[in-house]
Parts: structure tokens; C-alpha cells; sequence
């Protein structure tokens, strides 16, 4: 065989690969949406869930997807963005830098399980904070910060070093160069990290069983007072996310269209993951065009 | 390549007012034993261009950056930098205005993804200039300043990265003599340039050095001549030959300058 | 549209810093506020949780909300977890009440004595097979066997020749706990697959060839044959006189007796309103209609 | 001592911007210990108690095949041995890194030397997604695509190590692969034209050239594949079986660390031993977690590209 047959074969080798990879996605979203799209209804979406009877929805359970994200996201974004500018910008290259970012990827690959029942014994118990919105938001934290730390810094990092240099070289001082100068550059990578992240946040629930609970009481959609315990805005209310809810309805579900419920949650999750992912793209091409001038 | 006496050196203390000058500066980067820079000892007169010269690995560049203490977090820096009858190289020294005073225009065009008023704003307001007056006079002078105002005045608040390579170098320097500082370091700012461009920017400095103090690092020699007052060679860290620049270019003292200048090297 | 970009990023930088601070003192600001909120609001609402069980939850979890619809000074929490950390949480005090599927003189580990039983509903569970093994009826000496690992063909049994694959129930759980002690005697079961959940079981069994199990009758449907043991066939009038011997209570315990509030739901919990409808919507078995009682020894009594 | 020397010698607004800056990120930093510590502690202390509260053998829990901690054996010590459920975990995680590799290196290839343009348009979006599904949908469709077809082709159950090594497989797929795309992308381009220059072939490039001058980071990106798929739990407890058994074969049901533990933990009583030693077997996948980890470090600071 000469060189160029090799390369040839090679190339349709690799192109067979990826093909096999592309196929198995198609598959699996294939499988998710075509068995469930059909139970999904304006009903399906609006209406709360039921216990035992059919025809119940899935308002509650999308709602405190939502909210528990945005929560998550308002625990762990700060902590995660002054921890990647530590990391990219003041660490030194020593042991203690090394053994940090060590205990932050340890911290990514716990099994949720445990995370859940730390996150359980921690907050829920220990600190008071009861089956809540709370509790689950704090434990998602675990997850979520090495995620985002690790694409914040990617993102810092990405950003030439020469900029760095012209802003500290005009006097500015670290700070100041990395807020005003580093940031909003690193910001479309930030932003697709953010949302990349989210998807992970709504799919998640071994750690959410106990800490924002499996159960979802009536809310007041009306009742926009944060303490009251019927208000959909407070965050020390249990909630049962979507992702619990698939989990839970396969798992003990009595109600006779279990089945559909399931079908119908995990495509409507995945079609939010799906738009998360064409915003995270869209958002970050655009700021990106906007940044370099259209060019 | 020949091996020269690196200890066999030639320098003068230019005479006139000393806008800078370094007494046995020694650099090592990281945690190299190996100093990338030794015993360099140099006085800049004020309002001159002096060149900085030598091979790739020379030093020259390093040396430059200690200047406005740029190397701080990447190497450790010892001996004496005197401005103002101050050590600027003191770890109690305010380095930010050290750097607000000594200004650095890089060997890449490195303008911030910003508008090209911004660019030049941002550090003004960050040193607390708000006068909107104020700002917009600034952006002007140091536009003209560096030659740029008349390509850009209509398209001030476009994106910098839609400006030609040449003109974002000199959007650069407008950038730093914005700061109104007192010394510009310009580390090969030619580099990246085309030749018309070169020579736009070599006018430009010409221009500069009425009000500023430059010092410039270059490796193209031609360029040294043409624009500079006093030129130092380099050659693997040391400093070899400080001189005005003819003396440089036409009677060097040192074999290892002469070698350079002619072309006999390497 | 460069100033657009500008307050984005400055919003987002205040976002990040309103967020530090919630973040950095979450723990004890919040948990000030609920502690603040249940003090000033104590005269009004109580707040009960019970966790544990997961067969019993969607019980007390729909009582719960009807309750809350007529009472509105409690707080009804009710959430899964499992039986163990039902019984564990309730001994700690850390819930008011613990669900669980067994007797908590069974665990190990608790301190039964501390605990007042409340008995809610009753489950029965039968053996499922693959309905292609065709087998309905067993004796309760094959069904031993079957799960001791002795008989493995269901030929041996009177069905098809096909290997016999058991599935069981997650160690120490409820539904395994009462399964083994009404078949098992006492013998050990032969380790095999396991499963933690009823609608899993269900879905192996149904599509598994050869496959056993056991179940709750709620989650028996068309998919798997219930086996009938001795002939008796799996009906809930065979286990209120227990003629059917697989079945446990649920159970709410509480540490100690409980205090008025939860008094007053476990209360409700035993009305007519739970027992007499909710619990056979949901598949259990009332209390009310038991005949029979049984201890935590498991001896019965008429 | 003239206006600028002033200036010099005392501190700025943007010597305070520093430090306020320098507080807030090192403060972000100090939580995330905190965090990191605190859950550590929680299952060291935890998982040590079978050993030090309950006077487990250590060598006995790591060897011996009977995990049955509710009851004790024949001579009265409480069966825990966590040897099968070590066996099938690392036996899933290598085989599913084994298996994925491949297809990750073949994504990455494409999307940075033969489609550079298309393949990441296409291809990156499509990596994205395989690690948006939830864990719980991957474990559905293992559930019910999955074991019902390998109980079709082999017998049995379906449901095994096989089962757990294809859902797996999907799952580590996108991790290997953004990684393996860093990887190349970090090999300078004139590593590229360099070789192609002197006349070899895309293929003798990629072979000899890129592969090769990415082999450490290629390695790395495996590692952190494989510690998904060791930490992995919801998706494996549906296809995996849960019988603590040796694993004979890949289509018999076996057991791996997280699935036991997800399994049981809700039904064991807090500060038994079946609790106590469900957390040791979290402390393996921490210390297995950390063991991955220093590979990584270790692989990194060797093979760094000098450039």
C-alpha cells in the first residue's frame, strides 16, 4: 500500500468514526424527542403533576428547574469567577496551587450521591435550611464550581497574554486590568461556559433527592412575597426539579401514564438543553463579532 | 560564533540632564540560576532616542522590560534603577506609577477590544480623569501625537481590531504618551510592521522625542541610525558598547560591536 | 453598542457581587431568616417534615396537601429518602416524623424504644414473573427455593424450560425485609441482581425472560403474572385475614409521642377521609380493614 | 523630594484597587477550600469509622468477596468485602476509556486537522449535547435499549458489565474528546507544515507528528474520561445488575461502587456498619478520584511540549 492509499483509508477511517459518534447522538435524541414530543401539550406544561391519577403535568416541577438554576448559578458564579481570576492571574506555579486545583477536580468527579447526602446532613440538617431550594442550589454548587472555574480560566487564559501587558504597562493595576480589560474579552467564553454548565445543573438529580427533596407542594404563582411558604419565589420551599421527577415517576410512580410523563419531562429537559446550547452559541458569536469590530 | 571577552566593555555616561539611568541591573527569569541579564549599567539623557541593539537572546528586550518593572512577576530583578533620585526598583515603590511615568509600547500591536476612544480613555479614567472636556482633549493631542488623528477622527468610536496593523501600533503609542508620562519604552515596535508603515512610525518617534524620552529596542540597525541619539549594543547579557549612536555605527572601541555592525556576526 | 456591552458587563459584575455576599453568608443569614420566620410565625404555622420511605410517600404526600387545604397553620414537608433515613432522622429529631416500611425494632441501630409507632395503611406484596415462563401458582417451600438459589428452572416448577434469573430488592430495604422474613425463613437469600425500586423491577421483570421478583400490588399490571402461593391468589381480602402472609405495615414514627400539630395530622391520617379512599386509590391497604394484626416478631393475631 | 517622587513612594488608587481585588479573588478561594475540606473530612471520618468504630479489616474489606454487611459469617465477623465491586468498577471505567478512545481521537482529528472548519461547526455542538443528557435519561435508555438488546445477542439478563461499558462509553465520550481537541490544538502549526513540507502524508503527520507530540495531554484526557466513568452512578445502577458478585463474564449482573452506594444508602440506618461501610466504599471513589488526579499532574508536568 503507498503512502497516499494509507492516507486515504486513514481519512475514511476516522471519517467512519465520527460518523458512528454523530448516529448514536442522532439516536438518543432521536429516541428522546420522537417518544416524547408527542406527549407534550400546552396542558402537559401548564398544569401541576398528580400523585396517582393521570393526565398530570409537569408546571411546578419545570418552574423549580428554573429557579433552582438560576439560584445555583447566583451561589456559584461569584465564587467560581474570583477563583479562576486566583487561579489564572494571581497563583504562583507552586504545591499550593497544584494541590487546589487537585481538591477542585476531585470535587468534579464525587459521585452526586454522596455530594447529596453531605449536602443532606450539612444543610438540610445541620444548618436548618430544610429540604429547600436552598439546600439543593448549595450541593449543585459542588458540582458546578469545578465546571466553571475550569472554563472561566480556559477562558482567561485564552485571552493574550499581550493584554495583560498593555493594560498593567498603562499603570493600571491587576485588578482593575483584569476587570475592564480581561474580562469582557474572556466574556463570550464565560458566557458559553455559564450555559454549558446550566445543562449539567438541569439534568441533575442523585443530589437533589435529598436536599431539594422529591416532593413539589401547590404553588402560588400569584404570591410574589419570597418568606411566604406557598410563594413561588421562596427559596426555602422543598421543590422536585424535572430531572427528579423523571427519576421519580420511573422509579415509584403509580399514576397509570407514567410512562408518557417520563417520555414527555426527558424531552422537554432535552430540548431545554438544546436551546441552552444554540443560546450559548448564538450569545457568544455574537459578542465576539460585536468585541472585533464585525471582522 | 566567536567567543568574546564579555567583560571587555566600553560606556559612557552621556552628558546633559538623565531621564533614567541603571546601575548593575542582573535579571533571572523564573527560578533560572542563569541570569538572562548582568551588571548593566546605563544612564538615558533626557529628550534623546537611545537605541538598544544585539542579536535575539541578547538581553536587550529583558532589560527593557525591567525598565517599568514589567518582568516583576516573571523574574527577579536586582541592582538599581534611578528615577526621580528614586530606586524604582524597590518593592516599596508605587509600581503602578512607575508605569504611569514610564510608558511601554510592545513589539505586537496590542490594542484592547475596545473602541479606539476607549482604548485611550480606559487607563485616564482609571487614574481618575471623569472630565469629559478633558478626556476628549486627550484623545485628540495623543491621537495627533502619534500621527493617527487624521486616519481615524471619523471612525473614533469603531472597534481597534478593525484598524490596520500599523495603525493599531500607533494607536499604541497614543495610548501610553496619553498618560502624559515621562518615558516611553519601546520594545521592537517595528517588528510586526510593513515598511511604509515603519517608516510612518519612524517619524512619529522623531516627532515624540521633542517631549518624551524614548528608548527603543530594535534589532534592525538601520533603524538605530536613523532615529536614535545614543545606541547600546548587547550581546548574551552584558552590555558591551554604550555610545552615541555614529560612534557606534562608524569607530566602535569593542571588536564584538564592530563585528555586529558590520554584519561579521554569527 | 459598545456601551451596550459595558453595562452588561457591569451588571454582570455587580450580579457576581450581590451573589458573593448571598453566597458567602448564605448559610448563616438564611439560616437566621428561618429560623426568624418560624419564631415570629410560630403562634401561626408549624412546620412538620417526615421523610423515609418511598413506597409510603405519594400517600402521605397527597393526605398532606389536602390536609394543608383545610389547615392552614401547618407546614406539611414530605419527602423520600428511603427507610433507614427515615427511622435514623426521626431518632435524631432532626424530622418529626420517619416513614418506614418496617418495624423499627427490625433495624438494627435504632433505638426502637424512643419511638411511637402510627401503623397508616398496609402493603401487600406478591412474587412477579415474566408472564412468558408460564407459571401462575407455586408452593411457598418452591418460592423459598427459587430465592435460596435452590430451584433454578422453572421447569422444576411446572413451567417452561428456562433458566431461572431472580431479581431482588436493595438489602435492608423494606419491601426485601418483609419478603424474606414471610418466605425465607430465616434462610439466606442467593446474591443475585438487585434494584431499589419498584417501577425498575417492574420493567425488568416484564422484559427479562425468566425473570422473578417481588412487588407491591400497586405496581402489579399486565405486563407481569403475580403468582399465586398455595393457590391463594394476591388480593387485598386475602391479606386482611391473612391468608396472603406477604404484607407489612407502613409506619409513621415519631420520637416520643408528637407534639399537637403532627397529633393532629397522624390523626388525619387515620380518618376515614385517608383510609376510607385516598389509601386504596393509591393501592395500599386500609388499616381500618384488617383483621389481623402482626408484631415486629411478625407473629399475627387475630 | 520633587512632585513625582512623591507619587512614587506612596500608594495609589490603584494600589488599593489591587488589594481589594486580591481580597476578593483569595477570599473565593479560601470557600472553595473550605468546601473542598469540609466534605472530604466529612467522608474520610465517615468511611474510616468501618475500620476504626466497627474493627473491619482493612485487608479483608479490599480482598474479600462477601458484601453483605447486615449479617455476619461463620465465624461471626460482618461480611464486607468490597473486592467484586472494585473488580467491575475499574473494569467498566477501562473498558469504557478503551473503547472511547478511539472515537474521541477520531472526533478530535476531524474537528481540528481534516474538517477544521465544518468539524468543529458540526461536531462541537454535537459534543456538547452528549454532555447536556442527564445521567438519568442515559440510565433509561441503557435500561431500555441497551441490556434488551445485548439479552438478545448473548442470553442471560443483559444486564452487566457490557451493559455498563457501552452506556458508559457514551457518557466519557465527550470528555475524551473536548480534551483530545485541546490537546492537538496545542500542537504548534509548524509542527504541521513542518512534516508536510518534507513530503509526508496527512496520515504520516497525524501518526507520527501529532499524535505523538500530543501523546501526554492525549493521556491526560483519558484519565479525566475515566475518572467520569468511576465517579459515574444513576446511569450504571440501571444497567450494571447490583449483584455484589465476582464478575465471570461481561453479561453477567455485577455490582460497582456507586451503584452500590446509591442503592442502599437511603435504606441503611446512619452509624451502623452497613451505613459506615457504604461510606468507605465513597472513600475509595474519593482516594480513586485523587489517585486519577495526580496521573494527570503527573503525565502534565512530564510530557509538557517545549516550545
Amino acid at each position: 500500500m503507498t503512502p497516499n492509499q494509507t492516507d486515504r483509508l486513514a481519512t475514511r477511517f476516522i471519517q467512519f468514526l465520527v460518523l458512528i459518534v454523530v448516529l448514536i447522538l442522532l439516536f438518543l435524541l432521536g429516541d428522546i424527542i420522537i417518544s416524547g414530543l408527542p406527549h407534550i401539550s400546552w396542558h402537559f406544561l401548564t398544569s401541576p403533576a398528580s400523585s396517582f391519577s393521570a393526565g398530570g403535568g409537569i408546571r411546578d416541577q419545570l418552574f423549580n428547574s428554573l429557579y433552582l438554576l438560576v439560584l445555583t448559578l447566583i451561589i456559584s458564579f461569584p465564587l467560581a469567577l474570583g477563583s479562576a481570576i486566583y487561579l489564572s492571574e494571581y497563583a504562583g506555579d507552586n504545591w499550593f496551587t497544584s494541590l487546589i486545583r487537585t481538591a477542585i477536580e476531585v470535587l468534579s468527579s464525587l459521585p452526586s450521591v454522596v455530594v447529596g447526602l453531605f449536602g443532606y446532613l450539612l444543610f438540610v440538617i445541620e444548618f436548618h435550611l430544610g429540604f429547600s431550594i436552598l439546600s439543593g442550589a448549595i450541593a449543585l454548587t459542588f458540582f458546578n464550581l469545578p465546571l466553571l472555574i475550569r472554563s472561566i480560566e480556559g477562558s482567561l487564559h485564552a485571552v493574550p497574554n499581550s493584554q495583560r501587558e498593555a493594560g498593567i504597562a498603562l499603570g493600571l493595576s491587576n485588578w482593575r486590568t483584569i476587570r475592564g480589560i480581561l474580562l469582557p474579552m474572556a466574556l463570550p467564553g464565560i458566557l458559553t461556559g455559564i450555559i454549558l454548565s446550566a445543562g449539567r445543573i438541569f439534568g441533575e438529580a442523585a443530589a437533589l433527592i435529598y436536599t431539594a427533596g422529591q416532593s413539589a407542594p401547590i404553588l402560588d404563582y400569584t404570591n410574589w412575597n419570597p418568606t411566604a411558604s406557598s410563594s413561588f419565589l421562596n427559596p426555602m420551599r422543598p421543590a422536585e426539579t424535572l430531572a427528579v421527577h423523571i427519576w421519580k415517576v420511573n422509579t415509584e410512580g403509580v399514576t397509570p401514564d407514567a410512562v408518557s410523563i417520563s417520555a414527555g419531562s426527558s424531552a422537554v429537559l432535552i430540548i431545554i438543553i438544546l436551546l441552552f446550547n444554540f443560546g450559548a452559541r448564538a450569545i457568544g458569536n455574537r459578542m465576539y463579532k460585536k468585541m472585533t469590530g464585525g471582522k | 560564533m566567536q567567543a568574546y571577552d564579555l567583560n571587555k566593555n566600553h560606556i559612557v555616561t552621556p552628558p546633559g540632564e538623565i531621564a533614567l539611568s541603571t546601575n548593575q541591573l542582573q535579571v533571572n527569569y523564573g527560578n533560572s540560576k542563569q541570569a538572562s541579564m548582568v551588571n548593566a549599567s546605563l544612564s538615558f539623557p533626557r529628550f534623546q532616542i537611545t537605541a538598544l541593539i544585539g542579536a535575539s537572546g541578547s538581553g536587550k528586550s529583558t532589560y527593557l522590560r525591567s525598565l517599568n518593572r514589567m518582568n516583576d512577576r516573571i523574574a527577579t530583578v536586582h541592582g538599581e534603577i534611578m528615577y526621580h533620585n528614586t530606586n524604582i526598583n524597590s518593592p516599596k515603590v508605587n509600581v503602578y506609577e512607575v508605569r504611569k511615568h514610564i510608558g511601554m509600547v510592545f513589539q505586537k500591536p496590542n490594542p484592547f477590544a475596545k473602541s479606539i476612544t476607549e482604548n485611550i480613555t480606559f487607563a485616564l479614567k482609571a487614574a481618575g480623569i471623569t472630565n469629559r472636556q478633558e478626556l476628549r482633549q486627550r484623545v485628540e493631542t495623543s491621537l495627533k501625537e502619534a500621527a493617527l488623528w487624521d486616519e481615524v477622527k471619523d471612525d473614533l468610536n469603531k472597534s481597534a481590531l478593525a484598524l490596520s496593523g500599523g495603525q493599531q501600533q500607533r494607536l499604541c503609542i497614543a495610548r501610553s504618551i496619553a498618560m502624559k508620562p515621562d518615558i516611553l519604552l519601546l520594545d521592537e515596535p517595528a517588528s510586526a510592521l510593513d515598511p511604509i508603515s515603519t517608516a510612518k512610525l519612524e517619524v512619529t518617534l522623531k516627532e515624540l522625542a521633542k517631549n518624551y524620552t524614548i528608548i527603543i529596542v530594535t534589532h534592525n540597525m538601520q533603524q538605530a541610525s536613523r532615529v536614535s541619539s545614543y545606541t547600546a549594543f548587547f550581546h548574551l547579557g552584558h552590555v558591551i558598547e554604550y555610545d552615541q549612536t555614529e560612534t557606534i555605527f562608524q569607530t566602535p572601541t569593542i571588536q564584538a560591536t564592530h563585528d555586529y555592525v558590520t554584519g561579521n556576526f554569527g | 453598542m459598545l456601551m451596550h456591552k459595558k453595562t452588561l458587563i457591569s451588571t454582570l459584575v455587580a450580579f457576581s457581587l450581590a451573589g458573593l455576599l448571598l453566597g458567602g453568608c448564605s448559610s448563616n443569614s438564611s439560616s437566621k431568616k428561618s429560623s426568624d420566620s418560624s419564631d415570629t410565625k410560630a403562634a401561626k404555622v408549624t412546620k412538620i417534615t417526615a421523610v423515609g420511605s418511598t413506597a409510603l410517600q405519594p400517600l402521605v404526600e397527597q393526605a398532606a396537601q389536602d390536609y394543608q387545604a383545610t389547615n392552614k397553620n401547618v407546614n406539611l414537608t414530605v419527602q423520600g429518602g428511603g427507610s433507614g433515613t427515615g427511622l435514623s432522622q426521626v431518632q435524631q429529631g432532626a424530622v418529626q416524623i420517619g416513614n418506614s416500611d418496617i418495624f423499627a425494632e427490625q433495624s438494627s441501630g435504632i433505638k426502637a424504644k424512643q419511638l411511637v409507632d402510627h401503623k397508616v395503611a398496609v402493603v401487600g406484596m406478591t412474587p412477579v414473573v415474566n408472564p412468558k415462563t408460564g407459571v401462575k401458582n407455586v408452593s411457598m417451600a418452591q418460592l423459598r427455593d427459587i430465592f435460596t438459589g435452590k430451584i433454578t428452572n422453572w421447569q422444576q416448577v411446572g413451567g417452561k424450560d428456562q433458566k431461572i434469573s431472580v431479581i431482588n430488592r436493595a438489602q435492608g430495604s423494606g419491601t426485601r425485609a418483609t419478603f424474606e422474613s414471610a418466605v425465607l425463613e430465616g434462610k439466606k437469600a442467593v446474591t443475585s441482581q438487585e434494584q431499589d425500586s419498584n417501577g425498575t423491577v417492574q420493567k425488568l421483570v416484564s422484559t427479562t425472560p425468566g425473570a422473578i421478583s417481588y412487588l407491591a400490588f400497586s405496581y402489579v399490571n399486565d405486563k407481569v403474572n403475580a403468582l399465586s402461593i398455595n393457590n391463594v391468589k394476591p388480593t387485598d381480602a386475602n391479606v386482611t385475614d391473612n391468608k396472603w402472609t406477604i404484607w407489612s405495615y407502613e409506619h409513621m414514627y415519631t420520637k416520643g409521642q408528637p407534639n399537637k400539630a403532627t397529633q393532629g395530622f397522624l390523626k388525619y391520617m387515620n380518618s376515614g377521609k385517608v383510609q376510607g379512599s385516598l389509601v386504596n386509590k393509591l393501592g395500599y391497604i386500609s388499616i381500618h380493614d384488617m383483621k389481623v394484626t402482626k408484631n415486629a416478631k411478625n407473629v399475627v393475631a387475630k | 523630594m520633587d512632585d513625582i517622587q512623591k507619587k512614587l513612594a506612596s500608594p495609589s488608587k490603584a494600589s488599593h484597587e489591587d488589594i481589594v481585588g486580591r481580597i476578593i479573588s483569595y477570599s473565593c478561594i479560601a470557600a472553595i477550600i473550605i468546601l473542598v475540606i469540609s466534605i472530604l473530612y466529612f467522608i474520610t471520618s465517615r468511611g474510616l469509622a468501618t475500620f476504626l468504630t466497627d474493627h473491619v479489616n482493612l485487608w479483608q474489606f479490599l480482598t474479600g468477596k462477601d458484601w453483605n454487611p447486615g449479617s455476619l459469617n461463620a465465624q461471626g465477623k460482618p461480611q464486607v468485602g468490597a473486592l467484586p465491586m472494585i473488580v467491575t468498577s475499574f473494569s467498566v471505567t477501562i473498558l469504557s476509556a478503551l473503547v472511547a478512545t478511539p472515537f474521541a481521537i477520531a472526533v478530535a482529528l476531524f474537528m481540528t486537522d481534516i474538517a477544521p472548519k465544518s468539524g468543529t461547526k458540526f461536531l462541537q455542538p454535537v459534543i456538547e449535547l452528549l454532555v447536556g443528557i442527564p445521567s438519568v435519561v442515559y440510565g433509561f435508555i441503557g435500561l431500555t435499549v441497551v441490556v434488551p438488546v445485548i439479552r438478545n445477542l448473548f442470553g442471560g439478563t443483559g444486564a452487566g458489565i457490557l451493559a455498563g461499558t457501552i452506556v458508559l462509553f457514551v457518557m466519557v465520550l465527550p470528555t475524551i474528546t473536548s480534551l483530545a481537541v485541546d490537546a492537538l490544538r496545542a500542537v504548534p502549526a509548524y509542527f504541521r507544515s513542518a512534516s508536510l513540507a518534507l513530503g509526508a502524508t496527512r496520515f504520516q503527520t497525524i501518526y507520527k507528528v501529532l499524535l505523538r507530540a500530543a501523546m501526554p495531554r492525549l493521556l491526560t484526557a483519558v484519565i479525566f474520561g475515566m475518572a467520569r466513568a468511576f465517579g459515574e452512578a444513576l446511569a450504571v445502577q440501571m444497567v450494571i445488575g447490583n449483584a455484589v458478585l465476582m464478575p465471570r463474564n461481561l453479561i453477567t449482573p455485577t455490582s460497582t461502587l456507586t451503584s452500590q452506594l446509591t442503592t442502599n444508602i437511603g435504606n441503611t440506618i446512619m452509624g451502623t456498619l452497613p451505613n459506615n461501610a457504604l461510606w468507605s466504599l465513597a472513600l475509595i471513589l474519593l482516594l480513586m478520584s485523587l489517585v486519577f488526579n495526580l496521573l494527570v499532574r503527573y503525565i502534565g508536568k512530564r510530557g509538557e511540549i517545549k516550545s
